[in-house]
């Protein structure tokens, strides 16, 4: 097996793993849009207009609490030595963590919002396109978040800093997919779309070199 | 230019004269400026509110412009691993910070008589918000991490992936159909020269202003790290 | 294949304090050298530094005829203080990452249980090792995936005395074969080697 | 000093500490609130009718995002070792913990809390009882919170797992709250401070228990 | 004040594991004993059963007249492989803190900072220190907070051979100012100690 297979499956595993799977991520998800109805009030036409929005703004929080221990642990149990001593560029072992992120936590969670949106009363029509927007969304996000968690490496207070950190890069999916939701795909789609391969291209890039400059 | 100012030395001569004459300058430019603020008649359109343009365009200008010099200073600081422009990227945030924060708040001053409301979720806005935050983030990063040089260089990294912000919020006007003045609709309004003036005046003195503070935090940055240097060897012996 | 190590006029600043300067070391296969040097001298610094992940202030490190960049990716083990084991995943697990992440096989991994004697702990969560345990199973990557260059930050202060001796042979076939070791000890190596002390 | 006041003081300084005071704190809300016009469209009337309730939402997940290391660290470094064998009950040191996060954490965002509101529409004479809700809300939080992570010591993926152990338990905070809210106080506000109480008074016991079994 | 230890027919299970069984062991003031044992013979759990962080599957454990509630929350210390310290504090934070809350003075921490020859690291964050540095820091609460039972887990594996000579001598004044000891080790104590094997 490649060293890069093996990373694939050790990353996967950790973040799948036995902590029960993608389950603790939707159950959050779940809450979230439980705790929605509860705090806005339940009238249907207010919870409708709002409804996707909210599924998609769950989505990014959601990306946002799982992404806390990307480098972290791996970064204080020394693993992140090991990972940087491998036969891969930094670059890739940082894009192959935020895959498997994606794929662990992100994926579970795009086929889960149009659920949660439908259950708040969201139009049936919009369920594909949510769908397809959570994905794309998603992957930037753990392409954004995974370079917050990678700056915050070292820091005190990681979690909430990962947050404040990554919120501004996390603003301009959200713009986009809103728009994309309200208008039925379009532009906004297209702008999701780019802004999630920017992502996936640039922040390898800036993600190993805030790590490397944690271990220095 | 960078070259000669890169050794901390001559910086430091250099600084010593030039942040107050910049200073004095921004004085007088933002005095006149004022002065001609007030003079100038009032728009047949927005009234006596016009005046804000002055407070609030050259704030905006400069909330942009800080980060560039931000996202430059960080640059230089992560290839050539240079302390004095780490220290100069340092310098800037709370600057930078400020600046943006003057452009929401005399925008939203603004906002109330022209558009009937403090705040709107245009995208330009909105963006400039996310500007704020991403300030905030930089300060934060900074901060959060102890070691000087470590947390340079992450917040360095951090300054340079937010300057994709600056196109979006540039942009934002024609991306977006939004509230907000695009250049167009601006143009009209400063091609009197009324208005051209104090503008430009005022422009002027807020780089101005910029400049002269950065180079005292700067330099005061500097002295900082002199100290605690000193204190470490103090400590050794 | 690394053949020699190098290391010149290396200087190493941590904060503004410089650890110790004009650091020279030759190195042949078949060698052990043992690091010594007071608490904080600089050894765990300079095995970092040899292995890339600090930067030094002045100085090189050279793998022989081997572009360094190639060195550290393939050739070289570092075994630190921190071992990098994830506490929740069971031993055999984690093995078996280490092994393909180095570049061994799955049929050497499940040798190197053998060989450093933690076959029965295989199915156990790392959280439950004891120290010396834990120990055993960081140092089984050097077994099972073989590169020439061993990076040792004190490798048997955790072991029982019957588990040094097994080491201590393990170390001895490694230099056999060719290959090199850098420890850094407070105990002497249970084998010749030649002293380089760390920071005056 | 008592062992307790020097406690307390390294928990505030802990949560609190170095990291730039409360201003990542801050400083997400600030980004939960911005994202939500942008997620749900920036219709005045849809934003106003839904604020409250979404500030008050955005102050629980902030509270959680911060609440993941609360024992985490102190178990994985060995720390809870020694803050066991203290000359102070174990329920006092979770308490402890948990008041210090409150005051380093909670009320700041408590405050922040009615500006969010109030930024994004609503009535004005809605502030000091969104503060008074918030204040109280993020006391039962950070001890609910606290439950949650003493309970996924030794788990991974601790994060996510305190979130779903924790949300069911933030849930009747959030419809007292958010009945508050919409009733302008009333009985709402009387259950909210209800549970609070009860989470202060209860949880230290669970929390101490959980660590126990963690160490043992 | 703790004057005698008294450990009876103790067993420790993990898992599945008996880890050992009727392990006792009478200590008085002013001695030393010094645990030895195979890795993973059951040392470290044999400390945390004394520290009452983990229940014996049978037996029991006494600290003469003293209640044990009172005797665990007063009168030990326990300073194992993981030594709870915080990496983003200094050392001066960490050792008052820690001083503090086992009843300690300011004062005797600062002169600990002296004993265990950390004074000039004093406002590094424990994240900078070496692995010897940092385990002098967790050394420095059993001076600055003097109680009776110290339970040593490897305490001296990572100090270099002056340290060691150092803090032999602490541990000689602890002794002879009625103090005991329990220390798990791998290398012979450097006082006189009586031993003790666990794990048959
Ligand atoms: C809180 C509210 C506001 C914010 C955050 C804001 C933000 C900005 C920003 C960022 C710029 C500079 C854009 C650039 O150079 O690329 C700008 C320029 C400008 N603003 Fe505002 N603005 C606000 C309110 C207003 C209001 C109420 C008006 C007047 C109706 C106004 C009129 C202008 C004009 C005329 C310009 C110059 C046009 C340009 O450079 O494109 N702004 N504003
Ligand atoms: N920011 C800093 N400022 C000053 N000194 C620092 C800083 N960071 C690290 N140091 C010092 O650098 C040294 C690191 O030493 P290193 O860990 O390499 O020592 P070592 O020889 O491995 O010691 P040990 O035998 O204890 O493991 C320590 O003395 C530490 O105090
Ligand atoms: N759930 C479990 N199932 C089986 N064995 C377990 C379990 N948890 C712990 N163990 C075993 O319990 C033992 C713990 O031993 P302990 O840490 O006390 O050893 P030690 O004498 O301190 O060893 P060392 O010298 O290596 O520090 C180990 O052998 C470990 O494998
Ligand atoms: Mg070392
Ligand atoms: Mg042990």
């Amino acid at each position: 097996m490649s060293p890069l297979t093996a990373l694939f499956g050790r990353e996967l595993s950790l973040s799948w793993g036995r902590g029960g799977g993608p389950l603790p991520a939707l159950a959050f998800y779940a809450g979230v849009t439980t705790m929605l109805p509860l705090a806005v009030g339940p009238e249907p036409e207010r919870l409708a207009s709002v409804a996707p929005g909210m599924a998609w703004l769950a989505l990014a929080l959601a990306a946002l609490l799982s992404l806390e221990r990307l480098f972290e642990r791996d970064f204080e149990d020394g693993a992140l030595d090991l990972l940087s001593l491998g036969p891969v560029p930094l670059e890739l072992v940082c894009a192959v963590k935020c895959l498997a992120q994606w794929i662990a936590i992100g994926l579970p969670l795009a086929l889960a919002a149009p659920i949660a949106a439908l259950a708040l009363g969201a139009p049936t029509a919009l369920a594909p396109l949510i769908a397809l927007c959570a994905a794309l969304g998603a992957l930037a996000f753990a392409f954004a978040g995974g370079m917050g968690a990678a700056l915050a490496l070292g820091s005190r207070r990681g979690g909430l800093l990962i947050a404040v950190i990554v919120l501004p890069l996390f603003a301009p999916p959200v713009i986009f997919g809103g728009g994309a939701l309200t208008a039925g795909g379009g532009a906004g789609l297209l702008l999701l779309a780019a802004w999630t391969a920017a992502a996936v291209a640039l922040s390898p890039l800036a993600m190993a070199a805030a790590v490397r400059n944690a271990l220095d | 230019m960078f070259a000669f100012l890169a050794n901390p030395q001559r910086f430091m001569a250099f600084s010593k004269v030039a942040a107050p004459l910049i200073g004095a300058t921004a004085f007088l430019l933002l005095a006149s400026g004022l002065w001609l603020t007030f003079s100038a008649p009032d728009d047949y359109q927005q009234g006596a509110t016009v005046r804000m343009m002055f407070i609030h365009v050259p704030a905006a200008w400069l909330a942009l412009f800080s980060y560039v010099c931000l996202a430059v200073a960080s640059f230089l600081s992560l290839v050539f691993r240079h302390a004095l422009a780490d220290a100069a990227a340092k310098a800037c945030a709370p600057l930078g910070a400020t600046f943006t924060a003057l452009a929401l708040i005399t925008g939203a001053l603004w906002g109330q008589p022209m558009w009937g409301t403090w705040w709107v979720w245009d995208a330009r806005l909105t963006s400039m918000l996310v500007l704020l935050l991403l300030w905030l983030a930089y300060i934060a990063l900074r901060s959060a991490i102890d070691d000087e040089t470590k947390a340079g260089r992450a917040a360095a990294i951090l300054a340079l992936v937010g300057a994709i912000n600056l196109p979006i919020i540039h942009y934002s006007v024609v991306w977006w159909n939004t509230l907000h003045e695009g250049s167009s609709s601006f143009m009209k309004n400063t091609g009197s020269s009324h208005y051209l003036a104090p503008l430009a005046l005022m422009a002027l003195g807020y780089t101005a202003a910029f400049g002269s503070l950065w180079l005292v935090r700067i330099r005061a940055e500097l002295y900082r790290r002199r100290a605690s240097l000193l204190a470490l060897r103090a400590a050794e012996a | 294949m690394i053949t020699a190590l190098a290391i010149h006029n290396l200087s190493i600043q941590r904060g503004d304090r410089t650890l110790f300067s004009q650091f020279s070391l030759e190195m042949k296969a078949g060698e052990a050298v043992a690091l010594t040097g007071r608490n904080g001298s600089g050894k765990t610094s300079l095995l970092r530094a040899v292995a890339g992940l600090l930067r030094p202030a002045a100085g090189e490190v050279r793998f022989g005829e081997v572009e360094a960049e190639e060195a550290r990716a393939r050739g070289l083990h570092l075994v630190g203080h921190l071992d990098g084991l994830k506490t929740g995943r069971t031993v055999w697990e984690e093995l078996l990452f280490q092994t393909r992440w180095t570049g061994g096989t799955d049929a050497a991994a499940a040798a190197a249980l053998e060989t450093l004697d933690i076959v029965r702990l295989k199915d156990l969560e790392v959280r439950r090792l004891s120290a010396g345990q834990r120990r055993r199973l960081a140092l089984a990557r050097l077994v099972a995936a073989p590169r020439p260059l061993w990076l040792l930050d004190e490798p048997m202060a955790p072991l029982d005395a019957e588990q040094r001796r097994r080491f201590g042979v393990l170390m001895e076939q490694h230099l056999a074969g060719g290959g090199m070791i850098l420890a850094a000890v407070h105990d002497p190596l249970p084998l010749p080697a030649r002293g380089a002390e760390v920071g005056a």
